[in-house]
């Protein structure tokens, strides 16, 4: 059961210079989370936004009575710079939890994390449940933009592996090309492997077609825009193979083969 | 209080309806609403086969508005009769089916199967911009239009008979008069408006399918004029829409001369919107000691 | 970099103009725009006599809109040529009148006189919504509108003409092809849209004239997709309008297919909306090495 | 000279329940401004609201370097809405000074000030300026929509009357009963009275219709709704004897006479 509820900010501060964390406590107590669903949140100053905005569920947390939703934003266009003015306090409106989220992986298999950019804040809470045994790769464009890196070395047991395009921390390059080198050194496990990939299209598409040349299984992360976020709409659809389907619905979260780039 | 209103012969218990592809086939919103205290439920538009849509993507946002190219993406007449309309069934609303086709054939086809399934109304979509064939071309000729209803009306036997008109003429009233005058029972207004908004950075269409239909408060003064222009012309009902958000749209729409209203954006910034509506609505005419909603109707003073 | 532009024969330094009737007749802003720094500058509708205009209230802000009927009021050719004209003429800027009137015979005659007084460009207003005769009837019936323009074109000499086309027609590339064919210089689009908004509380429009027109940003993706599909049909330029508010939107617009823009209700939000929007067309040409403004012009990717 | 500036938010507190008390310091100075002017004043979030709204200058301050606009508006749609969320360093987007401004007495004649409402923020700063001389009437609903009581009876040399529609603070009854028994009480000297009226529309008629039937002359400040508050729209417009006038521009202060209801 997803809900549509009012949520007051506990709080809402850069993590740096273009991403926020937001926290909410909700006034009614909605269904616990799984990684990979998201809320829409919207304010209602006005009709300008106008639509809720699709954000990934970073933590759940408990305090005192109530839980706490924890959201992690990159400031991009009209709506999270409304959202980023909005100050401890007041409140926002939460629909949600609301996608299917991440399936679990096999025992046989290893998962291995891609992040890419703000994509973090949908894979952080599947590294947390499964951090005893997760590769995770995490790439963005500049070391400034890397978000959560201390928690994130606390939390991989495994493998955590960072690049930026401009090298400025990490290796220099793409998650993709440490994902090649990843696999290169572990040739002949490749397919023990499974991919969880949240990130920009473009880095998708790329995961997408490197897993099926090299015959990994895995699940990826879409995005589309975004109105109505249950399924109602229309909107936000993705072409896969059997036909078009809603990120907000039947996604966000889709078998990586199943995707038509 | 008296709420209820008539659609012709059919009797809603409030005039709050959702409006057809913003509310899917009711069960999407079923976890926010109880569907058993609408009006009516409109659902998505219906073809006789199943329709894939178009490619993303379909919406974007604009200033108080959204665009949409969703391109009639449905489940096809056999689908629907077998899943969407049992469900809606077991909720104590009436059902009004928007159906529209690429031929005068398909309509015709399509209403007499909607018809004899038992639905309550079917709401003719001769204004949707964003398939090629059919749908606003029907609605912006007048002769095509008078032809199609004809045809339409003369194997609707049960349901009520609606059209839904196209903003995208000059005179919105000439449209509703031929449907009139074909024996609609109501004219509903206003679907979508042709827009588009282009990115520029990448230089491509933000809407895959290039224009899309605008919606949202953005139209509503718009519609609101459409609806009185409207409603001066033809003794039919009026089903008003077009950037509904709140009761006190609603009240406007109505005072304007809509009978009932039909909320569609709205429902994606508030799930609950329509409930909303009808508790707002109840409220208004309490305080301001009016009976029965249908006085609101063409209430404007001048 | 290179931001002039083409309207016919005349040379625009840049392409940003302001709209008709919401720069008053330049002077009304000249505190906080250089106007040698506009592309050019279109004053408020005039006809042959004064006009009053009509009673308040006259607009009224919807959302991300406004809504208006001012009425046309304006001080009337002789009064124009006397004071307002010789005021702009001060500055290094282009003049366009728009001009309209209740006949034929009207349009004609302040054409004729418009044209003798040097103007550098005549908007024929054939789509305003808010006055009973002449207006937008011109500009909905194609018949009219082919008569009308065949006889100003007769007329016209000097002054580059331009047909101001209304938005309110099911197809506006249809009139925009018979301001071509007739002789026009070039189209800008579009006029406001008629809307119309009512107080729940006294039940009275919010408009004293019951509708008005709609402008701002809520028209944007009309406007746009207008545009494109003008820009489509005929080969002079299109001067677009309608929610431009800062460069991006002039951009969007000259993407579709614009050659220049003219900049409305962004002027009451901003009073130096116009400055803002050629420096920042300029700072993106310079970011995205574009050498020549007219590169942007239906620069859209499909 | 008006001038289209940005400005910091020095304050922004509630007066009363409805009622704000809106100081700005501008970035750049503009001209002192005279009572009776306005300012637009809007914000740059969205586009809804998406015009100005017109607000009368309360004071004019020196603070350090620079000047202080205070304003005093009462939460009414909209954009009083978004505007009491507005906090201490943020800034807004105002124009002014505009319009005509209250016209001084002539030596002989005895100003009159008659406020409405919220119109007190309009006759407040001439009161400032006449203090010596005037005669102070000042109606609202009732005693909680009274704003700056004490300021005022600081100020007005003269009689200060106050009234409320429901008698809880005052005379009970309507400024025009209060002036119909100040004016039957000077009766011998009514013509040597001015009267400055600011306040809802029907207030002013009645003032009008009062001043018409003693043959008393002064000055009324209108409202319209506006767009671009310096003449260009003609949006603006109230009936005169002499046509349409623009009230941002010819006004908001008009001859008594000269309005036409
Ligand atoms: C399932 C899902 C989960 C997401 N999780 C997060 C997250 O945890 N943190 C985060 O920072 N971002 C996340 N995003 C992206 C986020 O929704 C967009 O960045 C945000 O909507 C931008 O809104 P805006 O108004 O600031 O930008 P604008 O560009 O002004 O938005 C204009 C319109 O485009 C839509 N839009 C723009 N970018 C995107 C996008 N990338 N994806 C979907 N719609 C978009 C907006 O919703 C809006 O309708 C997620 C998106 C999806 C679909
Ligand atoms: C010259 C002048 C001076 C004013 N001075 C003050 C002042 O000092 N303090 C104060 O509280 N109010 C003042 N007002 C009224 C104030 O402008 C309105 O209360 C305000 O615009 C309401 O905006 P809103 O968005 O909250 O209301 P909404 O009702 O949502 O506004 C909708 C539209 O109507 C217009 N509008 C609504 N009410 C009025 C009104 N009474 N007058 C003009 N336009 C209106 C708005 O500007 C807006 O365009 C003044 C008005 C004028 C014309
Ligand atoms: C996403 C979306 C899908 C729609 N699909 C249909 C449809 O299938 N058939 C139809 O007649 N109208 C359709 N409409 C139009 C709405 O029913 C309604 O006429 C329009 O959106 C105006 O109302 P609103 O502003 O309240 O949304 C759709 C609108 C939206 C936003
Ligand atoms: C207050 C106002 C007055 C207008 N007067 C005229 C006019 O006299 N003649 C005309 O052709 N258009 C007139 N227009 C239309 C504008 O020129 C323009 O076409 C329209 O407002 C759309 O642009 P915008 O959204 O940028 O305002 C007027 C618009 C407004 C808002
Ligand atoms: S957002 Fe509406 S169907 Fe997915
Ligand atoms: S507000 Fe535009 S003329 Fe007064």
């Amino acid at each position: 059961m997803s809900k549509y509820i009012r949520a007051k900010i506990t709080e809402n501060t850069p993590v740096n210079k273009g991403h926020n964390l937001l926290i909410l406590s909700p006034d009614d107590i909605p269904q616990r989370s799984l990684p990979g669903q998201f809320y829409m949140i919207g304010t209602d100053f006005s009709y300008d936004p106008l639509l809720k905005r699709p954000f990934s569920i970073f933590r759940e947390t408990s305090s005192g009575e109530g839980r706490e939703l924890q959201f992690l934003y990159r400031i991009k266009g009209k709506g999270t710079k409304l959202l980023k003015e909005m100050r401890k306090g007041e409140t926002v409106n939460v629909l949600g939890p609301l996608g299917n989220g991440y399936p679990m992986p096999d025992k046989n298999l290893t998962p291995v994390l891609i992040a890419g950019g703000i994509g973090i804040a949908s894979l952080f809470p599947l590294a947390e449940k499964l951090s005893w045994s997760v590769h995770f790769f995490y790439g963005a464009r500049t070391s400034d933009e890397l978000l959560m890196l201390n928690k994130l070395k606390g939390l991989v047991k495994k493998e955590l592996i960072i690049s930026t395009d401009d090298g400025s921390e990490g290796t220099k390059g793409t998650v993709i090309d440490i994902l090649d080198n990843f696999f290169t050194r572990h040739s002949s496990l490749v397919t023990r492997h499974l991919l969880y990939s949240c990130g920009p299209s473009p880095m998708l598409e790329a995961v997408s077609k490197f897993a099926a040349e090299k015959g990994i299984k895995g699940y990826i992360s879409m995005e589309e825009n975004m109105a109505c976020g249950v399924g109602a709409c229309l909107g936000c659809t993705v072409k896969t193979k059997k036909g078009y389907k809603r990120v907000c619905k039947e996604g966000p979260v889709f078998p990586i083969e199943e995707i038509v780039w | 209080m008296n709420l209820t209103v008539n659609i012709g012969k059919l009797k809603l218990k409030n005039p709050v309806m959702t409006a057809s592809g913003t509310f899917g086939y009711g069960e999407e919103y079923s976890e926010f609403v109880d569907l058993n205290k609408l009006g009516a439920v409109v659902v998505k538009g219906l073809s006789l086969k199943p329709m894939e849509g178009n490619p993303s993507p379909r919406i974007y946002e604009t200033p108080c508005g959204m665009l949409n190219a969703i391109g009639l993406q449905n489940v096809g007449v056999k689908e629907f009769l077998k899943t969407k309309l049992p469900y809606i069934r077991k909720f104590d609303t009436k059902l009004i089916v928007n159906i529209f086709g690429n031929t005068l054939y398909e309509y015709v086809k399509l209403s007499r199967i909607i018809d004899d399934a038992g639905a309550d109304g079917i709401e003719l979509n001769v204004s949707c911009p964003n398939i090629k064939k059919g749908g606003i071309f029907f609605g912006t000729d007048k002769k095509m239009l008078q032809k199609l209803l004809s045809k339409v009306r003369a194997n609707v036997r049960n349901a009520v008979l609606i059209t839904k008109l196209s903003p995208n003429v000059s005179y919105i009233q000439e449209f509703a008069k031929i449907a009139e005058e074909c024996g609609s029972d109501a004219v509903s207004l206003i679907n979508t408006i042709p827009g588009m908004a282009i990115d520029i950075k990448t230089r491509r269409p933000r809407i895959a399918n290039i224009t899309g239909g605008l919606s949202g408060p953005a139209i509503k003064p718009i519609a609101i004029r459409m609806v009185y222009e409207t409603f001066r012309a033809v003794k039919i009902p009026v089903i008003g829409m077009g950037g509904i958000m709140n009761c006190a749209d609603a009240i406007e729409f109505m005072l304007a001369g809509a009978t009932a209203v039909a909320v569609g954006t709205a429902n994606f910034v508030n799930p609950s919107a329509t409930i909303d509506l009808i508790n707002g609505i109840e409220s208004f005419m309490a305080e301001n000691n009016i009976p029965t909603v249908k006085e609101l109707t063409g209430g404007m003073k001048i």
